[in-house]
């Protein structure tokens, strides 16, 4: 038993099973309840988790690494609400939140039960009798015994083995953006520019498709967040159906937001 | 003969699951009769050697958990009880999830993959090889494909019935709560 | 636990018979007990679907002749039932992986099983009745357990030599393949 606690709670690259997997570490190393406050407590270490994903070599890189970012843009809309009071989220938006909620209770009723299968799991096994040799075998074909049939059903049996790249759980794996570079490249615009929008540095990464597109934003606004902890730039929303505009900051007021939301 | 005796005994020949279906037809009674008996036989069952496993609609005879030890020790081959993380996941989502009512039995792989937040197709798999869970087709709609726990997860867990499971009625309440306070998932 | 039920349990589970010398040994108590529980399981069982066959020192679970003519269908059905599909690529997964050569001869369970990506225990259960498959041990583990086609199964779809079978080198080396994957995972 103690074992298993002190491994759930080490918080290291490679180690999770997934993004809620990690995400419930994160709450319940800090022994907080599934919530939104603690969600948004626990965004800056699951981004920072995230970071160390995409500096691991390819190889080494664990394959579900586009799912930890589907779950990080739920996070970052949790946390740029406590960033940002006046921001307000779409009805769409609210249910990722309360979905995100539900999905992180859901995994941990599974896990705590997962626990109970783990310490019981071949311990006392119901065995099944031996095969049973009651009387001889008697050769009884069928009609469908044929060479021809065979060497089809055979072929059936081939085609249907998933082919290795499948068996590793690396279906798609989008290559994910890095994350220092943006930071980067953020940090080189507003030296330039002391206003920009948002939505124009997420467009500028020339994105192939919308689900590409999706990405950029999400990396781009981590990168944002990160800039923000780091006290680089201050993120100004006006209007909450307005874009979000990053200025060059005034380095007392970011620290005041960070305090707030920490 | 009583019919509980008579059903002994096929499962006894049979040395697999069978049918609550096939019982009834074989033996020429209803399958409500085969219930009733299968209730009684259970009962005569108690504190011998074998005991009845059901799950769904199928019944077998195992040997009795109290003896596991020294059968393991007269087997020739050994046997596999290492999980890993998320094998011990995804079969704990099988086993707790998928209830063993008749009409809502099964867990389609999409509901896994929410639960865990991953892709679990290649822990399926793995899963499906070691014999621990099964896959079949909803009888209501045949293009969903449904994961159920096998005979030999309950067995390996050591109990006659999903229901035996540890902790199932909390478990099973825990997981109905947050399924109700959140209606509007997916 | 009663003696009478942990022997019991141990011929459930052995199904063919034990010596009481044997059962003494696993149960770490002396051939006279044996006997005396054995006494005593045999009234347990009257009336019961199971009888004991006591044979000179031996002993062994049987069925009730109650219940042979029911057996017997039971049999005829397994037997003579069409073979279904999942058989059908399970006897072609034995077949191609089998060979004239001795030393390569067979498969196990557990490769037929990683090649499909389901268990196959009850599928080989029926082809070996059906005298379709057989069951060697491995020469050079006999922990082993291989499953090989019967010769009234190649003689039957006239199959002269395993290597002459259609696409049989590629076949073969793409299931070779498979089963090397499943090792490099492990």
């Amino acid at each position: 038993m103690e074992e298993i606690t002190t491994n759930i709670y080490k918080v290291r690259a490679g180690t999770f099973e997934g993004p809620l997997d990690l995400l419930l570490s994160l709450i319940e190393s800090r022994k907080l309840f599934v919530n939104e406050i603690s969600l948004a407590q626990v965004t800056e270490d699951y981004i920072s988790y995230i970071k160390s994903l995409s500096d691991m070599p390819d190889d080494k890189r664990i394959a579900d690494v586009s799912y930890f970012i589907l779950i990080a843009a739920t996070l970052i809309l949790i946390k740029s609400r406590s960033l940002l009071p006046n921001l307000v989220l779409t009805e769409d938006e609210e249910s990722k939140i309360v979905n995100l909620e539900a999905r992180l209770k859901l995994y941990q009723i599974i896990k705590n039960a997962s626990i109970d299968v783990k310490n019981n799991f071949g311990v006392k096994i119901i065995f099944s009798p031996l095969e049973r040799t009651w009387s001889e075998p008697l050769f009884s074909p069928d009609q469908s015994i044929t060479i021809e049939i065979m060497s089809q059903s055979i072929l059936n049996v081939l085609e249907s083995v998933p082919k290795k790249e499948e068996k590793l759980g690396v279906v798609e794996v989008r290559k994910v953006i890095n994350i220092e570079a943006i930071i980067n490249s953020l940090t080189n615009r507003i030296q330039s520019a002391i206003n920009f929008s948002f939505r124009d540095f997420a467009k500028s990464h020339g994105a192939e498709d919308e689900q590409e597109a999706k990405v950029h934003i999400i990396v781009s606004f981590l990168a944002m967040l990160e800039l923000v902890r780091e006290g680089i730039i201050d993120v100004v929303q006006n209007n909450s159906f307005e874009d979000i505009t990053i200025s060059k900051e005034v380095l007392a007021s970011s620290d005041q937001n960070l305090q707030t939301s920490n | 003969m009583e019919l509980e005796s008579k059903i002994e005994g096929l499962l006894f020949y049979k040395g697999e699951d069978m049918s609550v279906w096939d019982l009834a037809k074989l033996l020429r009674v209803s399958p409500e009769e085969i219930d009733e008996a299968l209730n009684m036989l259970e009962q005569s069952l108690k504190n011998r050697g074998i005991i009845l496993v059901r799950k769904d609609d199928s019944v077998a005879l195992g040997i009795t958990p109290e003896l596991s030890s020294i059968i393991e020790s007269i087997r020739k081959d050994e046997i596999t009880k290492e999980l890993s993380k998320a094998s011990l996941e995804t079969l704990s989502i099988v086993l707790y999830k998928s209830s063993s009512a008749k009409e809502s039995a099964g867990i389609t792989r999409h509901e896994i993959d929410y639960i865990r937040g991953v892709n679990s197709s290649f822990i399926l798999r793995n899963l499906l090889v070691r014999g621990l869970i099964e896959k079949t087709t909803d009888e209501r709609d045949n293009r969903r494909l449904l994961y159920k726990p096998t005979f030999d997860a309950l067995s390996y867990m050591g109990v006659a019935s999903i229901e035996k499971l540890p902790n199932y009625e909390t478990v099973r309440s825990q997981l109905e709560a947050v399924i109700i306070g959140n209606k509007n998932d997916e």
